[in-house]
């Protein structure tokens, strides 16, 4: 199949052929042609050239959705909640159940809903607007409606991007039913472990083509990430020297406590020294790290950087006070999608850019032309839109407009997430850098990848800090201790 | 047990806790809810009754049949266009052109067949066909519409603004800026006929908003709707026909306020070359009030006309109530403000 | 003074319906209304109609509601008014329109002025000013008007028939200053020797004057530069300006008289009192416009600094007791 | 240096292709994008062209100094509120109530100073208050507009909906509908004054789009307008105070419109109870043509200037032309749609 827009090639004369019965891998770096793939194979678009079959037989015309729908079932990687709808609605949109009249029985809508939920232990009423659910139980929406749906092909586009350790095993026990009951799945994710864990096959894209397809068994991970990359793996840095002996606190949390989210936080970090703030979902790491960038404002406790104790809940006064900040979300927060990549870059330090408020274009630029040389961001110069970049570089624009402060403070929120394995291995040897040259950096994140390389990991668990850990620590103790089971035990 | 998590997830910053233990039982918490989901359908009801109790203090005449069917009658042919503009703003989309289809509607309608020597009437076509060439020509402009919005994909707001001026421009050419009057016999019935004693154009705007409540609400192209309104590409995935619907809406839009225009113009035995002009601020005034949201997707066809029910009652008290001229327009304004601010309240939420 | 509610007692009731609030001469006939009835001794509902006659008709129908006896309107749409008057008609309720005559449809009594003989007053006025040749502008109303295409008709005929040398440049301004003023500034920036201006309406005078103005145009009347501008309506503002020598007429409107008749004739219909075509004791002549309508055309005399009389049109001067701009507070 | 695939993606002006190779020395690049986006400025140029010419066409006069002058004069207090508006759209709000404060903050001056006897006035204050009063009457409707949308979360359109007939309202309230004239000197100045043989409102306005133009373009508040527009959160996570700058922008849009009010009354010596009604049309229009985005974050303020400018020149033209009176307003609809969908095609994508 080949599939352009405009002159981007997202996909070209690239094929895959999915045996019956069996879990076939996806992998690629961001922009591959993935998703383009999965578009394609569920008929929301047509290819420019190809051709899809199920079972030897051409695939319906793209106006039968019906006829799709019976043959693959997919979960997108973006979002197809619809946030104003209750949930049973969401999970049974366009095929509502009818009662007399043709006219839709909301009972059985939501009897139904019920039933389908309950299969998945997702505690929610049905009757619940869609947007006032977790992320988490939106995902188990989205995956629950994909699977009801009786097809025996399903797609899942990073479905564990937003799930925690322990929703993720749900969702394999899930997919082990299905698959000892013939379901053919096809799997996408960045998580490479995933991949290992419960796919039989596994076929590479690379720049839009395909590359290789292979037992997953038969190709070890580094040749993997060789395929994906197109080069040979590097191997992981060597050991970090962690701070000074002697180095000062940039941050010095003492006590806080934000009802109903966090309770009794204190900790410290210190210059050069690299932090982890690690728990599930909703334990409240990414709460603290909110509160110490100003986001949020805690309602007892003090938050200190760098020796001054910013005000709560301002994050101009956070970064004055030497913070520099990646959110949890770049298209929520991290990004101006329509600006530049020179603006967004340097939105954080306007007196930088020229006297009295002005802006000196050029100084703005070299600025930016520093940061994109400084990051590898793939650009063809400063003036592009972030829009115009993929995931991993716009991911590396947010991290651009955290270092443009030369922070003493890092604070990062999963700062790789939805990030292909070589960006964010490029992206956390940067924080390593950073941390290096003096800054003390805290990581708010569930990620084992980006936790494994911070000094220290303090484990948070329904709102307070349960456990902390130096490094050297084992995988399933943390994965543990984040689910609350004590780490000793 | 159950009991607690579901009052949990009922909270609206969504952090309900542990996605372990069990379902909850539903039965009550689904009462519940249900209760609420109504409850914000009916946030205008305390204001109607309040406005009510003031109409009847300042005027015992107020809440005497003929009165109220006074109301209902005046406020019928705008009701319309409420009900149009709630589709449209449901499947997030807008349609300021409303307010001239109204006129010239009927003004085509009447120019064709209001005979020579009347005003401008060109006489051409036999007065029957005056009720086809209204609602046809109330379908073209939909067409044209959704030409300009869906296929070219043009901002909606834009098109019809454009298209607000154009629309008045052509009444105001084709008329010469003068009224149509004598206008054939089948263009005059609907808006001036009575049935069971209350007029005709009562009669059609409840059922037109009775057949909206039932396809809003209970078919699967009401909920399409709300779909495209929430999120277009999901609903793209789920299977809806994105493109058909909204045509079907915008053209539903512009048929139904050529329909609008056609009772007014039966009441008023007439179509003068403003015919509309200004009504799009009392339409968005009442469908907003009425609880629907500009940002698409979220409002009830029932809710609506609960907005436009307040505002035109509003109107007649104040009439009632004799308060000076030159006022009249600041303490209505005032009103519509406080009822804004109260749905918002009423509301909960932030609004986008 | 009170413009609106309820007011006199326990005489009959009547319903009087203000065409707008957002004009100079329409405010005048609201403050006049509610004195007149006092002192005819009725007791006054009155509403509103904004310039929408689907207000007007709701109107009607709440005036039905309260059980008045008389209803007095200024339909600014002739036509569209039919069938609210036969709606008050079966309710047998006696009306008199003011300052318009509806299209179709009997009413009791027609109170107005001749709105053509404003427009051949005007003409008369610049023909003569003018000495039958020259450019001048003409600021209609709205094209949707009666009274504006009344005015604008006589204009153009009047200047047709007696003064085939002047040019007359039309200009529609929906009853707006701005849109006035701007014709007026485009008009005379092609033609800098425009020569007189006819306002259709007093709404468009401060914007001429400022335009006359920045021209350089606003000189007296003996100047060779001076540009002639009649006016219409006779507000308080216009009568001053004329006195001035800022402009040089305007055909006063009566509205003081129109609230007045409009109240009389009401009053008179629930007495059971007719009327046939005819002189009036006040001035003024009721003519038979068709069968079952009449009108009372009352006198809108021209008026201008000297009170002197222009082609044969007799004016009164600016400072005239008579005028009911000299009487307002 | 880690290779990424991305360089596909960097495609969407078709400025490259090429996946491989280094980084473009960003000069070159950066001078066709930035000549790229110049361009989109001067997406009306050619229609600006296109009517002159016509113009010239019709008559000779169109080109002349004072015919220009005139065009530009008559713009003037108009173009105040587009620049207003356009400072309200780039930071994803809007105001409607702009037409009413127009007419309100030069009344509520007129009222206070014009002396007893005269119409309405009050004649409580000296004249030499009056520019003063009418600056803070605008300073006034938007701090209250802004209460109500920043502070209390309401929907930008549905307050200023409200406002606009509310503001409206106390105008026909405090003058009885009636206009008024006689206004002080200090009020008449800046709508009469000729500065170097111009008038000065036109210097004036001319002076406000060039400080727009560089403050939007120049400055970090500028951006952080258009931050704030393109993504309110990512603002916020910048460090930028953005309800202050929501504040800023809303405060001064109404203090320009009552600019512009202050203009169009001294250059009409008058305040008349319907001034500005209808304006806001006009407004939307020529910001939306001239490249403004309703979705925010977009546009420039020279664009919006280009786009008032052309609808006055398409009037100036019509009157000139001596187009029948009944034909302007479908005319001039006409041209506006025309000139919209046009600049969809130079803007390129479809419009939310
Ligand atoms: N609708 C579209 N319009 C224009 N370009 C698109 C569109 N969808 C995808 N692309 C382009 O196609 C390329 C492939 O995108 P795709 O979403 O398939 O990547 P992906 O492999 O899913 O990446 P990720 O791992 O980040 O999800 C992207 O680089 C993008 O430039
Ligand atoms: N609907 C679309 N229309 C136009 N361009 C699109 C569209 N969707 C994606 N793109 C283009 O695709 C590129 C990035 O999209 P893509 O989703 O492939 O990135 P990604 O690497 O998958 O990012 P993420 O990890 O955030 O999903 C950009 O060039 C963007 O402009
Ligand atoms: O005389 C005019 C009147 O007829 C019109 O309706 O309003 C404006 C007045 O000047
Ligand atoms: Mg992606
Ligand atoms: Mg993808």
């Amino acid at each position: 199949m080949t599939k352009r827009f405009g002159s981007t090639v997202a996909l070209h004369e690239a094929s895959i052929r999915i045996e019956a019965g069996q879990t076939h891998a996806l992998v690629g770096r961001n922009g591959a042609g993935k998703s383009t793939l999965v578009s394609i194979l569920t008929g929301l678009q047509p290819p420019d050239e190809g051709e899809v079959r199920f079972d030897g037989e051409p695939a319906p015309r793209l106006a039968d959705r019906d006829a799709w729908r019976q043959r693959v079932a997919c979960v997108y990687q973006k979002s197809t909640i619809i946030p104003e709808l209750t949930v049973a609605e969401n999970l049974f949109l366009n095929r509502h159940g009818r009662g007399r009249g043709g006219l839709i029985s909301w009972r059985t809508v939501h009897s139904r809903a019920r039933e389908l939920l309950d299969t998945w232990s997702v505690d929610v009423d049905v009757r619940t607007p869609a947007k006032e659910l977790g992320v988490e139980q939106r995902q188990f929406v989205e995956i629950a409606r994909a699977l009801s749906f009786g097809a025996r092909f399903i797609i899942l586009d990073e479905p564990t991007a937003q799930l925690d350790a322990a929703a993720i095993t749900r969702l394999f026990a899930r997919i082990g039913d299905l698959q000892r009951q013939g379901v053919t799945f096809l799997f996408i994710s960045h998580h490479l472990q995933e991949i290992y864990e419960i796919c039989d096959t596994v076929t590479v894209f690379r720049d839009a083509r395909h590359i290789l397809t292979a037992a997953v068994d038969e190709l070890p991970r580094a040749e993997l990430v060789a395929a994906m990359t197109g080069e040979a793996a590097a191997e992981a840095g060597g050991r970090r020297r962690g701070p000074a002996a002697d180095a000062a606190d940039v941050l010095e949390v003492d006590d806080a406590s934000l009802p109903g989210v966090y309770e009794n936080v204190s900790f410290r970090v210190r210059a050069g020294e690299i932090v982890g703030l690690a728990g599930a979902a909703s334990s409240g790491r990414i709460e603290i790290a909110e509160t110490v960038v100003g986001l949020r404002a805690a309602e007892r406790g003090t938050v200190e950087i760098a020796g001054s104790r910013p005000r709560p809940g301002s994050v101009p006064a956070a970064l004055r006070a030497g913070a520099g900040f990646v959110p949890q979300d770049r298209h929520h927060q991290g990004l101006v999608p329509e600006m530049s990549i020179a603006d967004n870059g340097t939105l954080t330090i306007p007196e930088r850019l020229g006297p009295g408020g002005f802006i000196d274009g050029r100084r703005r630029d070299d600025l930016a032309a520093a940061m994109i040389e400084k990051l590898a961001i793939k650009t063809p110069g400063p003036e592009l839109p972030v829009s115009g970049l993929s995931g991993g570089n716009q991911q590396k624009v947010v991290m651009a407009r955290a270092l443009a402060g030369d922070p003493e403070l890092l604070v990062l929120i999963n700062p790789t997430a939805g990030v292909d394995v070589r960006s964010k291995e490029f992206l956390l040897g940067k924080v390593e850098e950073v941390a290096d040259a003096g800054a003390g950096v805290l990581i708010a994140s569930d990620e084992l990848d980006d936790l494994r390389l911070c000094d220290r990991v303090l484990v948070v668990f329904q709102g307070r800090v349960v456990a902390e850990t130096t490094s050297g620590w084992h995988d399933h103790q943390l994965v543990a201790a984040m689910e609350g089971v004590d780490l000793d035990a | 047990m159950p009991e607690t998590t579901t009052a949990a997830a009922v909270t609206d910053d969504g952090s309900t806790g542990d996605p372990v233990g069990k379902r909850p039982s539903g039965g009550r918490a689904g009462g519940r809810r249900i209760a609420f989901a109504r409850l914000r359908d009916l946030a205008l009801i305390p204001a109607i009754i309040v406005i009510a109790v003031v109409g009847q203090l300042v005027s015992p005449v107020f809440l005497q049949a003929d009165n109220l069917i006074n109301i209902l009658q005046t406020m019928s042919e705008i009701a319309v266009l409420v009900l149009a503009q709630t589709l449209v703003l449901v499947v997030k989309k807008m349609d300021l052109s409303l307010e001239s289809t109204v006129g010239l509607a009927p003004g085509i309608a009447a120019w064709l067949t209001v005979p020579v020597g009347t005003g401008h009437g060109l006489g051409l076509v036999p007065g029957g066909w005056s009720v086809p060439i209204t609602l046809a020509v109330g379908v073209l402009i939909g067409v044209v519409n959704a030409l300009f919005i869906i296929r070219f994909g043009l901002h909606g707001f834009i098109v019809t603004l454009g298209m607000l001026i154009v629309l008045r421009g052509i009444l105001t050419g084709i008329s010469g800026g003068q009224t149509f009057f004598r206008l054939p016999e089948s263009m005059l019935y609907l808006g001036t006929a009575q049935w069971f004693g209350v007029p005709a154009s009562v009669w059609l705007c409840l059922v037109l908003f009775a057949i909206g409540i039932v396809v809003l609400g209970f078919t699967s192209f009401g909920r399409s709707l709300y779909a495209i309104g929430g999120n277009v590409d999901a609903a793209k995935a789920a299977g809806i026909r994105t493109d058909r619907v909204l045509w079907t809406v915008i053209v539903t839009a512009s048929l139904l306020a050529a329909l609008g225009g056609l009772l007014l113009s039966g009441r008023l035995a007439s179509v003068a070359s403003a015919q509309g002009n200004g009504y799009i601020f009392t339409v968005f005034a009442a469908a907003v009030i009425g609880g629907i949201s500009l940002n698409g997707g979220k409002g009830t066809v029932f809710g609506a006309f609960t907005g436009i029910l307040l505002l035109f009652m509003i109107q007649n008290v104040l009439t009632l109530g004799g308060v000076p001229a030159q006022w009249i327009g600041a303490l209505n304004g005032a009103i519509i403000l406080i009822a804004l601010a109260l749905s918002r309240v009423t509301g909960g939420k932030a609004q986008e | 003074a009170q413009d609106s509610g309820q007011s006199g007692s326990g005489g009959p009731v009547v319903g009087v319906d203000y065409p707008r609030s957002d004009t100079d001469f329409w405010n005048s006939y609201i403050k006049y209304s509610p004195e007149f009835a006092e002192e005819l001794g009725l007791e006054l509902k009155t509403t509103n109609s904004q310039n929408d006659v689907a207000k007007l008709t709701a109107n009607a129908q709440t005036f039905i509601s309260q059980g008045v006896k008389g209803v007095a309107m200024a339909p600014q749409d002739t036509a569209a008014i039919a069938p609210t008057l036969e709606q008050l008609a079966a309710k047998k309720i006696p009306v008199v329109t003011v300052d318009t005559r509806p299209d179709t449809g009997d009413v009791f009594m027609v109170v107005r002025a001749d709105n053509r003989a404003y427009g051949e007053k005007a003409c008369r006025f610049l023909g003569a000013k003018l000495g039958g040749k020259g450019k001048v502008v003409m600021l209609q109303g709205d094209l949707a008007s009666i009274n504006g295409r009344d005015r604008t008709e006589a204009f153009n005929d009047c200047m047709k028939a007696h003064y085939p040398d002047i040019t007359v440049f039309g200009e529609a301004t929906n009853w707006d200053g701005a849109v006035a003023a701007q014709k007026l500034q485009t008009d005379l920036t092609a033609h800098p020797d425009i020569k007189g201006v006819y306002m259709q309406s007093s709404f468009a005078l401060a914007g001429t004057l400022q335009v006359l103005k920045q021209k350089d145009l606003l000189v007296g009347p003996d100047d060779p530069e001076h540009v002639f501008v009649v006016s219409n309506d006779g507000i308080p503002e216009e009568l001053t300006s004329i006195a001035e020598g800022r402009i040089d007429a305007t055909v006063s409107q009566p509205a003081d008289l129109y609230a007045k008749y409009a109240l009389h004739y009401l009053k008179a219909a629930i007495d059971g009192k007719t009327f046939a075509p005819g002189k009036t004791d006040h001035d003024s002549t009721i003519i038979q416009v068709r069968e079952g309508l009449l009108e009372d055309q009352l006198s809108a005399p021209l008026v201008t600094a000297d009170g002197g009389t222009y082609d044969g049109v007799p004016s009164l001067k600016s400072d005239d007791q008579s005028l009911w701009g000299n009487k307002l507070g």
